[in-house]
């Protein structure tokens, strides 16, 4: 039995099939959240050929509510919460959320409890960054980096771990300065030799990533964004430097001990996926120099946290009526938090801002038209987009 | 014929030895993926290793808090692997919900929706629990305990009720369609 | 000082706002909604260049959403805050677009129409699917109103007990 | 009949020779990439426990007749290919194993896993055979010039002739044609092992496995085995061609002649496979385009002067 052309068409389109082709000469092609390139994330792209079309990007598969569950708990148990959103540097939310309740509050941080935040971020920006090494070159292709880069990782987990009893999530920057002082100066030593050798390491990752001439040709000229553009989709962090503003909320809006410490912001002009990653790279090593003054200067005697006797009756804790913006750098770009109190023992609004929710979509968006399939992963990276950021 | 059941030993300790895991990282412990397959803890010992294709895949990490976007993929890829599978979520999101008990996005019971072999404790598990998740796992398919696959298929009536009830009938299909339109090129459509 | 400086130097061009001085590298600006658009281009001129987010909050007692814009400027390295209140009623709930201004701010509307129910007319993607899923699309899951624990309990099927008639959730 | 069974024992010989062989070759790859991530890395059995597991997977999947058949036809491409070459003294096929014969069969498997993925459907398998198919387009450049310096060197297309002439003049490779033809004859092989830097084929983190993608259980179990005998195939001509092959004939049992030329060609195997893992593990990935535009440049001049220089 013969059956025609229009027939069996429209049988198809009776039955959904006729999901694809999109058009005559491209298809859909779902890049995530089942990819080794995102975490959780996803990109639906229009192809033509192995170019890209049109890209979407599809958030939400992390969503949680955290704004909405952040007011329904007490002030102290938001940051076991908060943290979450930023998996690979947790750090940064606790702190954010740590310094916008200290500023309603009007709260003056002991030296030596800034002496142990400041570490504290800056250790994680340097893991944070040796994931990013880890997962750049893990979509190149150079296994041997990326399985490095995790390892040396290992070592500052270790040292959370000794300062704070986690490894991961560390719960332990709270409103009024830290949960726990330094267990002893063994931990400073091993902090030093820990910097040393990371340091040491740092030729390794440009011989077989930064300075590799393969790395160069798949990096070079991909996805360019200029200075407009940047400051228009509100991109932040790395990315803009990288594109020659220089921007660094450590040095345009001071916290902590940053006025004090001597660093250097890496700028370049080229806006493209290297200059993104060679920005990154040069950062990781002015934190390796921040710790070393850190360590240099010690941490200052003192208490570890602001004595109030607020903080003695926890579940009791109240926040004066009003608001505050704090912002802090992350390794992904500014990342801001935005908390409204009215008095209670609950926060009455927490917005978190993360860096990525300008980078991972709009930016994402345009940066991929035009990109070669194998564009996608390395643009993705060299964006150092974090889902959780977006989806909260 | 060669009866391969007699063979069934060797094969069983073949699946606990060559346990390849799905590519996807469904929540905050897909972060202690990368140490465990590093120097430190190194997984590939045991002869696991993270595979990019559902199709090839045995065992399946659910790592961490699972949201109903994400359970839908879950389902979809958890379908796509072959017979024998399992599936080993971390930590207490999975189980009871977490930290997320009141969350309206977050799944509080996933073996509602899937069967689950092992489930580790822990918020988040540490990579030593994880690789004790992982021997237990080892030992279940070595006493034939590991069946959720089986469950799967003889419960699917239960697991898709579940399923539809969460997400609506014809979810598959919706979730499908539904970047089409955004997808295409409007003026040619009109 | 260098704050009020720029307060006044915004204020002159227009006078519909409020400024203040909240503490070093802080300020804040209230404007009527419908002139934030105006509002908003200015500020652009006088170098805020970045917005980093648009925060709804919600004030069941007054009846009215409060939307705070963050701005960054580069130059004054300063941030500011535009606050701008709306009526809370879903069909009320209606704000122009500030996306041909700052294209950014087209992911943060989308953010804010998903949680909220804000609408920002002339955004396209406003309709787009955004992190919710169906089910919970048209919850506004950030209202204050928004029983979480019930919505919770009844999705989930974490039920306490049935009322006598079994057809009811007793929560 | 005697020598039909004798020829058909070889065979079978041969082949369990070279499929075990190939699934060391296999995990010694995992474990010098280990060593190299400072790991400690899975035991050297690993792939055939992958293997076991992979065919006795309980559900298969299959896309029709092409899915099947491609898998098949790549298997037994490989396996014709590895009947070819010759295995020190023993081998089936060797005296009519031609250069350009063995070097098609060896790139046949390709062209069957390209059949099997691309009627799949899968979009992924079809980008990824698109890169397949350009990356066996690429390296035919720089394999034809090294085959035609080698031709113009010895004088013949016959594997088993060069072999035998390499015993008198010594190896391949320490001519200064045949090294240059050597060179890009290596670079092609890294193409053909998929490794970095030409694992563009399958580029894990870009486009999941890409003609790999929808293979699971028996599918893939076999993909494995054809994989082992390629490997094996494909270090073992090349230590035939360039490193001297071996020819034992030292002692009077023709027995320990045979494993002593085995045990030589295994080492020659093991040192072509040991240059490919190490040029892996230190090269990130070209796109395929950067892969054909390097394959027509430098391995093609390479081989080019190679045979140039030859044939003068």
């Amino acid at each position: 039995m013969m059956v025609s052309q229009s027939e069996l068409v429209k049988e198809a389109r009776e039955n959904g099939m006729d999901l694809l082709p999109l058009d005559k000469d491209t298809y859909e092609l779902f890049f995530g959240p089942q990819h080794m390139a995102t975490e959780n994330f996803s990109i639906i792209l229009k192809m033509d050929g192995h170019r890209v079309v049109k890209a979407i990007a599809n958030p939400g598969f992390l969503h949680r509510g955290f704004e909405k569950l952040a007011e329904l708990r007490p002030w102290h148990t938001n940051i076991a919460l908060l943290l979450r959103i930023c998996v690979p540097e947790p750090d940064v939310p606790e702190a954010i959320y740590s310094m916008a309740v200290d500023e309603i509050i009007g709260w003056e941080l002991p030296e030596r409890a800034q002496w142990i935040r400041t570490t504290v971020l800056e250790m994680a920006r340097v893991s944070a960054y040796l994931f990013w090494i880890m997962g750049l070159s893990f979509k190149l292709g150079v296994y041997t980096a990326g399985q490095w880069a995790a390892a040396y990782r290992e070592r500052l987990m270790a040292l959370f771990e000794q300062l704070t009893g986690a490894r991961v999530y560390h719960i332990y920057t709270i409103p009024g300065g830290v949960r726990r002082d330094i267990p002893n100066d063994a931990w400073l030593r091993r902090l030093r030799d820990t910097v040393e050798y990371i340091k040491g390491k740092l030729p390794d990752f440009d011989h077989l990533v930064f300075e590799n001439y393969i790395t160069f040709r798949r990096m070079e000229g991909i996805g360019v964004m200029d200075k407009k553009f940047a400051l228009a989709e509100g991109v932040t962090g790395p990315n803009i430097r990288a594109t020659g503003v220089p921007y660094d909320v450590r040095r345009a809006d001071p916290y902590l001990l940053y006025p004090e410490l001597d660093f250097e912001i890496p700028v370049l002009e080229d806006g493209d996926a290297l200059a993104r990653a060679l920005v990154r790279r040069y950062e990781l090593e002015q934190d390796l120099y921040i710790l070393e003054q850190l360590l240099e200067m010690g941490p200052p005697d003192g208490p570890y946290k602001v004595q109030d006797p607020k903080l003695k009756n926890l579940p009791r804790f109240k926040v004066p009526a009003g608001d505050a913006f704090a912002h802090v750098e992350s390794t992904k770009g500014d990342f801001g938090a935005y908390v409204v109190s009215d008095g209670r023992n609950k926060p009455y609004r927490v917005q978190i801002r993360g860096p990525s929710i300008a980078h991972g979509i709009r930016v994402l968006e345009q940066l991929l038209v035009g990109a070669r399939i194998a564009d996608v992963p390395v643009i993705l990276m060299s964006l150092d987009n974090c889902p959780p950021d977006i989806d909260r | 014929m060669v009866d391969w059941r007699l063979f069934e030993p060797l094969f069983d300790f073949a699946r606990r030895k060559s346990l390849w895991i799905v590519a996807f990282c469904t929540g905050c412990g897909g972060i202690e993926m990368p140490p465990l397959m590093t120097s430190r803890y190194d997984l590939e010992r045991f002869g696991m290793m993270p595979n990019p294709a559902p199709r090839m895949a045995d065992l399946f990490l659910i790592t961490g808090y699972v949201t109903p976007k994400t359970l839908k993929r879950i389902i979809i890829t958890y379908e796509m692997q072959p017979d024998p599978k399992y599936v080993m979520a971390h930590g207490s999101c999975p189980l009871n919900g977490g930290i997320y008990w009141d969350a309206y996005n977050a799944i509080k019971h996933l073996d509602r929706y899937l069967p689950v072999d092992v489930i580790i404790a822990g918020c988040m598990p540490r990579p030593e629990a994880v690789m004790d998740g992982i021997n237990k796992i080892m030992e279940m398919i070595e006493n034939g305990t590991a069946d959720g696959w089986k469950r799967y298929k003889e419960n699917y009536e239960y697991y898709k009720k579940n399923q539809d009830e969460l997400f609506g009938e014809g979810w598959r299909e919706r979730e499908a369609r539904r970047w089409i339109p955004w997808l295409m090129n409007r003026k040619k459509e009109e | 000082m260098r704050e009020q400086a720029i307060i006044d130097g915004i204020l002159t061009e227009a006078p519909y706002a409020e400024g203040k001085v909240r503490r070093e590298r802080r300020v804040e600006f209230k404007v009527p909604a419908d002139r934030i658009r105006d509002f908003l281009k200015l500020l652009r001129e006088k170098g805020f260049e970045l917005m980093l987010q648009i925060t709804v909050v919600d004030w069941p007692k007054d009846g009215e959403y409060e939307l705070v814009y963050q701005m960054w400027s580069i130059e004054h390295r300063t941030h500011a805050m535009v606050r701008t209140r709306i009526p809370r009623e879903l069909d009320k709930a209606r704000m122009p677009t500030v996306r041909d201004i700052y294209p950014v701010a087209e992911t943060y509307e989308r953010d804010a129409h998903d949680f909220f129910g804000v609408y920002f007319e002339g955004n396209e993607k406003m309709e787009m699917p955004w992190i919710l899923d169906d089910t919970e699309q048209g919850l506004f899951p950030y209202r204050k109103d928004f029983d979480m624990l019930a919505y919770v309990k009844k999705k989930y099927m974490i039920l306490d007990r049935f009322d006598e008639n079994k057809d009811n959730y007793v929560i | 009949m005697v020598v039909v069974v004798e020829t058909a024992l070889k065979a079978v010989l041969i082949l369990l020779y070279a499929t075990f062989v190939g699934f060391m070759f296999m995990g010694i790859i995992r474990i010098v990439t280990a060593r190299i991530h400072r790991r400690v890395g899975p035991p050297i059995y690993q792939p055939i426990l992958d293997t076991i597991k992979l065919l006795s997977k309980k559900s298969n999947i299959t896309h029709g007749l092409i899915y099947d058949f491609g898998i098949i036809y790549a298997l037994g491409a490989t396996i014709l290919a590895l009947m070819f070459i010759p295995l020190g003294s023993i081998g089936i096929l060797r005296m009519y194993g031609d250069l350009i014969l063995i070097t098609f069969l060896l790139e046949i498997p390709m062209l069957g896993i390209m059949f099997a993925a691309m009627s799949s459907g899968n979009p992924w398998a079809g980008l990824g055979s698109q890169r397949a198919l350009l990356t066996l387009l690429a390296i035919q450049v720089p394999l034809g010039f090294a085959i035609v310096a080698l031709a113009e060197s010895y004088g013949t297309f016959s594997t088993y002739q060069i072999v035998m002439a390499q015993q008198s003049m010594g190896w391949s490779i320490i001519h200064l044609p045949l090294l240059l033809a050597a060179v890009a004859y290596d670079l092609v092989l890294q193409a053909m092992f998929g490794k970095e830097p030409f694992d563009i084929m399958i580029a894990p983190g870009e486009i999941s496995l890409g003609p790999m993608v929808e293979f699971g259980g028996k599918h893939m179990g076999i993909l494995q085995i054809q994989h082992a005998i390629a490997l094996f195939a494909e270090t073992l001509f090349f230590s035939n061609i360039f490193l001297g092959g071996a020819v034992i004939t030292s002692f009077a049992s023709p027995v320990l002649n045979t494993l002593a030329s085995l045990g030589v060609l295994l080492i020659k195997q093991i040192a072509v496979l040991m240059i490919a893992i190490f040029m892996g593990a230190i090269f990130p990935r070209f796109t395929i385009d950067q892969a054909a535009r390097f394959y027509w440049k430098w391995p093609t001049i390479i081989a080019a002067t190679g045979a140039i220089l030859a044939a003068l």
